[in-house]
């Protein structure tokens, strides 16, 4: 299973450690991931909301990379993921709209013909690999650990082109794989508040609020999410809210792809464990390398 | 009836509505120390088959002559409890039920002891009437194989005709020259848009060609006497006078589109301000044009006296002074109490039929509630991709129409969801008027004796479970005359009217209630006053021998006690109702 | 007291045929959009249905000309409550991508295009983390085609747009 | 040659009409009932609006009439597996499933149903009671005699041990029986939908949170709880309630573009009926549009409003978040006067869910060979000069199969009148 990585902007720039994580467990089951070469920004939400014909060309041009590889393109981050996915879905159907787009590529000389589909790690780990091989390769299952998963908008809604209620119990069916037991909280379906950040900082911090409450309500000993927005979201706004409103949450913050490497037996190094900023341990103190 | 009366009492816990406050236990062990009481006993439910059964065996095992059953209401259960007295071979009318749920249980939830010894008295007075009960046999009474049908617009038509496929000979009577009533006028109807015409056309060529329809336009009924099976109908077409002997009737008279005063909404002042029917002909016509903007208003006509509280309730304090004196006017409006159900689908269907024919006009709906129920949503829906306007308005606060200088309509209107009171130009302006009842119902309800509920419509037995029969035995209710109904609702209770109806004509014969006046002739003096205030015609004096002699005419009774009342000479008195028995009752009620 | 000049009945038809915007037509105004957005809870300008009720009614001048439409965080939440398919979250674009061309665009959209003109792209790495990535062995930031960003987003004119921003009244 | 009988399909309130109306004027009825006991969703219900007659004390009567009627052969417990023929002439094949108690010597004393050690729940109860592996769904069942559920029945014999009447036979086999009829009429009502499909309502995650059908079951003096509402979860009697309506209805998501037609209604009744058990709780309905459309029921909604004090409050609310130190629910809505976002606490929170087609309805379809509508629901020939009348000619539907076409209770009795009437007209009339 050989794939075309789009790594977006947020994780190189931000969170490597969410990198490293992908690039240990994806040999494991077999999932090769090809560097794509001069891509360019996905046109999230920032920029879908100025100007459509902007979000469609500058998406469509990731997809003509992809197309020219041959290969499907993964992403991790849920922006990409549902800008990418949305445009490849919208041209796949409207013809009149792929000719008004490939004319705009025609300046960079690219066309897009709508040949390869978009996946995320969900998508490939649930559907490609299967809960069964990810369950076998779980060596050291989290047995008892309450988790509430965060699976992000935009990997699981509008559910019409995200096929429905289908994503979530996905994602919670990876996660349990892994020997973790999922919670299931009001707010499961609500946002992070991490469009905000950058634009409404404190309004960002009152909605990861309203999440982190109804987690806690809910009995969950740490989050679990795919997008790099709602992991940075859901873990500084726990920093911020105990400056703010002197409320203590302490739900550390998981990538699915560390809880899934710590799994399977291997260990979180020390710069990994010190970019979250609620502590790890002691909720993971035996996962994670000393010193 | 020889032997000692022996009578059985089955006292009812109806699960908790009566169990709940009477101690039953106690009232079965009292009821047990009662004269002639021979067997008593209680269960959960007496309606269920295990009480009916439990009912059968005691009569058979006890050789009981008397049945009590102290429970609900003889409304809805005493034909139930008959009906297991006679399967049991005991005359169903040596049977008396005592009504300790709505007389007992359920007014005084608050007092169980209380409630308990008034049970105890309620079962006394039973068992000491029951005493007293005498068997009688119920009179049959023949039935005519033909029915009336009192209009023919698509409720009658369709009524007449289902019974004529069942080969019963029908008599159609419509008022106006023309049959089709008020749909055939329509243009379109909702929600498939079908002309009229396409609808009530096949059914008029299916009334005029039927051989077993005897159509009778132009004529008007004069007066509608006899029984159920023998009603005797004298009608006049153009003066010339017309005698029906029919065994059913239904009456089809269907209803009128409210006319709104002078003045309301500047309706019958301004010509551009009309009613939906109207804006339905216009339509029908083309005569509407392009205009620039159509607004309609919902729910006028209807009672806004009472303001809907949570409109007022958590209102921002700001607007309320200035809302206050128009909710004063609103008050004053005398409306109509019902919501008449067609009007939203109405203004909806002419909203699309406007916007289908020329799209750049701006449709604008103000409703309090949008009342667009059954699969009918589809229907609002397609309004809405047609971008008709839908902006829901402050009830209380009636909008208001006024003139502009061009000879345009100005509509004020507070939109409560937006939070802002705005304001339209518009070239016509709709009023959604609701469906009232027909001037004559009142007449006709008269003259077949059949009661008006209170929102002016024609009243139906029993509004869940008999809503086509009426309180008179073969007089059934056909279409808009029993409430607003829309097209398909309506084709559907006529079928309904006449289903009921053939069941009467079908068996050829009925048994009716045995409970009448019963005339003692040495005592009569033939003085006539019973036959004065006899609502139903059911007593007449007769030459007899010759002296004058007060005669029932037992099927025409209804048992109703006024003459037994009125009879000065007590020579009348009611069967299963005698004095002696209600003397009996209220000995036992005072005695204690 | 709002006059009719001040309501563009056209408002709904413009919204409604703008390519996000056909929702609008859908929307019966049940509240269920509103009551689950996480932003209406903390911030009460912001009304997804009255947002909507105030196209159909017809306040564009109000719509367009405020902050109203950028609070939206395009969650989706709404979209996926509304009962009538309304997609109000792709009304909310619909309305943004018509302010954005009325040069109604706030701040921090301002700066992430500023961003994606200049780089090609939204978020760029600080010199600090490109040298983290090579201690730790990563690849440098993935490449980027920036002269072919830029030919794009002259093409599409997005660039001229956000030269004739004017700041929003509040 | 001697009058075809007709086979009605459904012993609802709808098929009873039915074959009452045929039975009364001579036409012999097959009345065929998939579950043990006839009565259908009304026999579930405590009051109906808005007479607020006791459901069961109107229905009771009916229901012996109709099965002592002797024109009526009632098949309970039975399912049509196969239907041939045309108008004038149906071969219907009629599968009685095994009850494992002969109806005939069971007087339904319950002896049998005190000894049995299986407890399951009870589907009549919506889940909320329990029963025994030998049961009687509700105490007026007509056939009054009980039904042994194979699958949880441990066959340890002691029912059949027990019995005084020797009714239980519990080598009971699966017959199958062919009947002549000359028309069919369909009556099979309606299922509710499943609300955990709206995730943020907490239905199935909050115990408190119910549907309307089983606050009906709560409400009813024959139910789990006798009639005294409590809250599922801790038993309390609650304080603050609210019905949600419109779930699952007008909702093209869940493909039920529909309006249920009867929600607001109930909802407006069974709020009325909790302030009459407890004048001192708060009552709320949550509504889009109060379409309070039926006969006097305008009346009734005024006078919810003035006498009850019940408040409306016009907005559909987004979601339900549980507090656990007040074990409370809390309802985010949107309070459309104030234009604020609010939240109200809440004890109990009933949602008013769609009326939805029957699971099983598929294969009835297939054999008789009629056409749905998009919904689901049976498509009517013209939907509105026949109402009544399916695709094929000579089978008629009456009331919630034909889905929203179908009203509330009056609508289902006149169309089962309406459908003797057609039937009758074929039978009769040879049309």
């Amino acid at each position: 299973m050989k794939y075309a990585m789009f790594w977006g902007c947020l994780i190189p720039a931000r969170e490597p450690n969410y990198e490293v994580s992908v690039r240990k467990i994806m040999p494991a089951f077999g999932v090769k991931l090809v560097e794509m070469e001069g891509t360019n920004c996905c046109a999230p939400f920032g920029i879908q909301s100025l100007d459509y014909m902007s979000w469609l060309a500058l998406a469509a041009r990731n997809l003509c990379i992809g197309e020219e590889m041959g290969l499907d393109i993964v992403t991790l981050c849920n922006d990409c993921y549902e800008s990418l996915l949305m445009v490849n879905t919208m041209l796949k159907t409207d013809h009149e709209l792929k000719n008004q787009v490939n004319e705009i590529l025609a300046e960079v000389g690219k066309e897009y013909k709508g040949k390869i589909d978009v996946k995320n790690m969900i998508d490939v780990l649930y559907d490609d690999v299967g809960v069964k091989k990810v369950k076998d390769a779980v060596k050291k299952p989290f047995t008892g650990l309450k988790v509430a998963t965060q699976p992000g908008c935009h990997l699981t809604k509008p559910k019409r082109i995200h096929f429905g209620e289908r994503k979530f119990d996905a994602f919670d069916e990876l996660v349990r794989a892994t020997g973790a037991e999922t919670i299931d909280y009001d707010r499961r379906q609500s946002c992070c508040g991490g469009p905000l950040r950058g634009i409404n900082d404190e309004l960002a911090r009152d909605v990861a609020r309203m999440k982190l409450i109804s987690i806690k309500n809910a009995g969950a000993e740490c989050i679990v999410t795919v997008c790099p927005f709602c992991f940075l979201e859901l873990d500084m706004s726990q920093l911020e809210i105990k400056r703010h409103f002197k409320e203590e949450y302490n739900l550390p913050v998981l990538h699915f792809a560390e809880l899934l490497r710590m799994a399977m037996g291997m260990k979180l190094d020390d710069w990994e464990t010190k970019s979250h900023r609620v502590p790890l341990n002691p909720l993971l103190k035996d996962r994670l390398q000393e010193g | 009836m020889k032997g000692e009366p022996r009578v059985g009492v089955f006292v009812c816990h109806c699960g908790v509505n009566i169990g709940g406050v009477v101690k039953v236990p106690k009232v079965v062990k009292y009821t047990k120390t009662l004269p002639n009481v021979a067997y008593a006993e209680d269960n959960l439910y007496t309606c269920s088959e295990a009480g009916i059964d439990s009912i059968k065996d005691a009569i058979k095992k006890y050789d009981l002559n008397r049945v009590i059953v102290a429970s609900c209401t003889p409304r809805t259960h005493e034909p139930l409890f008959r009906a297991a007295c006679k399967e049991a071979g005991l005359n169903p009318y040596l049977f008396e039920m005592a009504n300790i749920r709505e007389q007992c249980s359920w007014v005084h939830p608050k007092e169980p002891e209380k409630a308990t010894e008034k049970a105890k008295d309620i079962v006394r007075m039973a068992v000491a009437r029951a005493t007293w009960l005498e068997p009688q046999t119920e009179p049959e009474v023949k039935i005519r194989d033909s029915a009336l049908v009192i209009g023919a617009g698509i409720a009658g038509m369709t009524a007449a005709t289902t019974l004529a496929n069942q080969g019963f000979k029908v008599h159609l009577i419509e008022k106006e020259k023309e049959i089709g009533g008020y749909v055939r006028r329509l243009y379109k109807l909702y929600p498939t848009m079908e002309e009229s015409s396409e609808i009530i056309e096949p059914i008029i060529e299916a009334v005029k060609k039927h051989k077993n329809i005897e159509l009778m336009t132009s004529t008007t009924i004069e007066e509608v006497s006899g029984y159920v099976g023998n009603f005797n109908v004298t009608a006049t077409k153009k003066d010339k006078k017309i005698q029906l002997e029919v065994g059913t009737i239904i009456v089809a008279c269907g209803g009128l589109n409210y006319q709104p005063p002078k003045g309301l909404y500047q309706y019958g002042i301004y010509d551009h301000v009309i009613t939906q029917l109207e804006l339905d002909q216009i339509l029908k016509e083309g005569r509407l044009g392009k205009p620039e903007r159509v607004v309609m208003i919902q729910c006028v006509g209807a009672k806004k006296g009472e303001i809907r509280g949570y409109e007022l309730e958590s209102f921002p304090k700001s607007d309320t002074a200035k809302l206050l004196k128009k909710i004063l006017r609103a008050k004053k409006e005398e409306g109509w109490p019902y919501c008449s159900r067609i009007c939203c689908m109405n203004a909806i269907k002419n909203a699309i039929l406007i916007k289908t024919a020329s799209p750049e006009t701006d449709v604008i709906i103000l409703y309090g509630d949008l009342r667009v129920y059954k699969e009918y949503e589809d229907f609002y829906s397609k309004a809405r991709d047609l971008e008709v306007k839908f902006i829901k308005i402050l009830e209380i606060v009636t909008p208001e129409v006024t003139e502009t200088p061009d000879k345009k309509l100005k509509v004020l209107a507070y939109d409560m969801l937006a939070g802002k009171e705005a304001e339209f130009v518009a070239d016509w302006v709709a009023l959604s008027t609701p469906l009232v009842p027909h001037k004559d119902e009142v007449i006709l309800a008269r003259m077949l004796k059949i009661p008006i509920s209170p929102d002016g419509f024609l009243m139906e037995a029993h509004l869940k479970l008999r809503p086509v029969d009426t309180m008179m035995d073969g007089i059934y209710l056909a279409g808009v005359a029993s409430g607003p109904k829309d097209v398909p609702e309506t084709i559907t209770s006529a079928k309904a009217a006449a289903a009921r109806a053939a069941i009467l004509m079908a068996n050829k014969k009925m048994k009716s209630e045995a409970i009448i006046a019963v005339v003692n002739e040495d005592l009569c003096k033939g003085c006539g006053r019973c036959e004065e205030v006899c609502e139903y015609k059911g007593i007449k004096l007769e030459e007899a021998e010759g002296a004058l002699i007060a005669k029932v005419i037992e099927a025409q009774c209804k048992g109703c006690g006024v003459c037994a009342v009125t009879c000065p000479t007590g020579a009348i008195s009611m069967q299963h109702f005698t004095n002696k028995q209600i003397n009996v009752m209220i000995k036992a009620a005072i005695g204690g | 007291m709002t006059k009719l000049s001040e309501l563009e009945p056209k408002f709904m038809h413009e919204v409604a045929n703008t390519p996000r915007g056909k929702g609008i037509l859908a929307c019966i105004q049940c509240g269920r959009c509103s009551s689950s957005c996480p932003i209406a809870r903390l911030v009460d300008e912001h009304n997804p249905r009255q947002l909507m009720e105030m196209i159909i009614l017809g306040s564009r001048d109000e719509v367009l000309h405020t902050k109203l439409p950028w609070y939206c965080l395009s969650c989706f939440t709404c979209l996926d409550r509304c009962p009538q398919g309304g997609d109000v979250a792709e009304v909310m674009f619909a309305i943004r991508n018509l302010a954005v061309r009325e040069g109604n665009v706030p701040d921090g959209f301002a700066a992430q295009a500023g961003n994606l003109i200049k780089t090609g792209r939204v978020v760029t790495p600080a010199m600090m983390m490109i040298n983290k990535r090579e201690k730790l062995g990563l690849s440098k930031t993935p490449s980027t085609a920036i002269e072919e960003v830029q030919k794009i987003l002259k093409k599409t004119t997005l660039d001229k747009m956000m030269a004739s921003r004017r700041t929003v009244k509040e | 040659m001697e009058q075809p009988a007709v086979l009605v399909i459904g012993a609802g309130i709808s098929g009873i009409q039915a074959s009452f109306d045929l039975a009364s004027r001579g036409i012999k009825v097959y009345l065929v009932e998939k579950s043990p006991s006839i009565g259908g969703r009304m026999a579930q219900l405590d009051k109906t609006f808005p007479t607020m007659d006791c459901s069961m004390c109107i229905l009771a009567p009916k229901m012996i009439d109709c099965s002592h009627h002797p024109n009526v052969e009632l098949l309970t417990y039975s399912e049509v597996k196969e239907v041939k023929g045309s108008p004038g002439n149906f071969t219907v094949k009629v599968v009685k499933k095994p009850r494992y108690v002969d109806i005939s010597k069971c007087t339904g004393c319950g002896i049998c149903v005190d000894n049995c050690p299986v407890e399951v729940t009870n589907e009549f109860d919506e889940g909320l009671g329990m029963r025994k592996a030998i049961y009687m769904p509700f105490p007026q069942a007509v056939p009054r005699a009980m039904t042994i559920d194979k699958e949880n029945c441990i066959e340890c014999g002691l029912c059949e041990k027990m019995c005084e009447a020797g009714a239980v036979d519990l080598e009971q086999k699966q017959e199958e029986i062919e009947l002549k009829v000359g028309a069919i009429i369909v009556a099979t009502g309606f299922d509710i939908f499943d609300p955990s499909q709206i995730p943020p309502y907490g239905y199935g995650r909050h115990k408190d949170v119910i549907t309307a059908l089983e606050l009906e079951r709560l409400l009813c003096a024959s139910g789990p709880t006798g009639g005294h509402l409590v809250r599922p979860s801790d038993g309390k009697v609650p304080k603050t309630i609210a019905f949600i309506q419109c779930v699952g209805s007008r909702d093209r998501r869940h493909g039920n573009p529909y309006c249920s037609s009867i929600c607001c209604k109930y909802a407006v009744k069974d709020a009325v009926l909790i302030k009459e058990h407890d004048p001192s709780a708060r009552v709320c309905i949550f509504y889009i549009d109060l379409r309070a459309f039926g006969r006097g029921f305008q009346e009734f909604v005024n006078r919810a409003k003035t006498e009850y004090g019940i408040r409306f409050i016009r907005s559909n609310p987004g979601e339900i978040t549980y507090d656990p130190e007040t074990n409370g629910l809390s309802i985010w809505y949107e309070d459309t006067v104030t234009k604020k976002i609010e939240n109200l606490k809440f004890d109990l929170v009933v949602l008013s869910a769609a009326l939805i087609p029957r699971k099983d309805v598929g294969d009835l379809v297939k054999v008789l060979g009629i056409e749905v509508d998009p919904y689901g629901f049976l498509k009517s020939s013209s939907s509105i000069s026949d109402p009544v009348d399916t695709t094929v000619p000579g089978i008629f539907a009456c009331g919630y199969c034909l889905g929203p076409k179908t009203g509330d209770i009056p609508d289902s009795v006149s169309q089962g009148s309406a459908a003797a009437s057609r039937a009758a007209e074929v039978i009769v009339g040879g049309k």
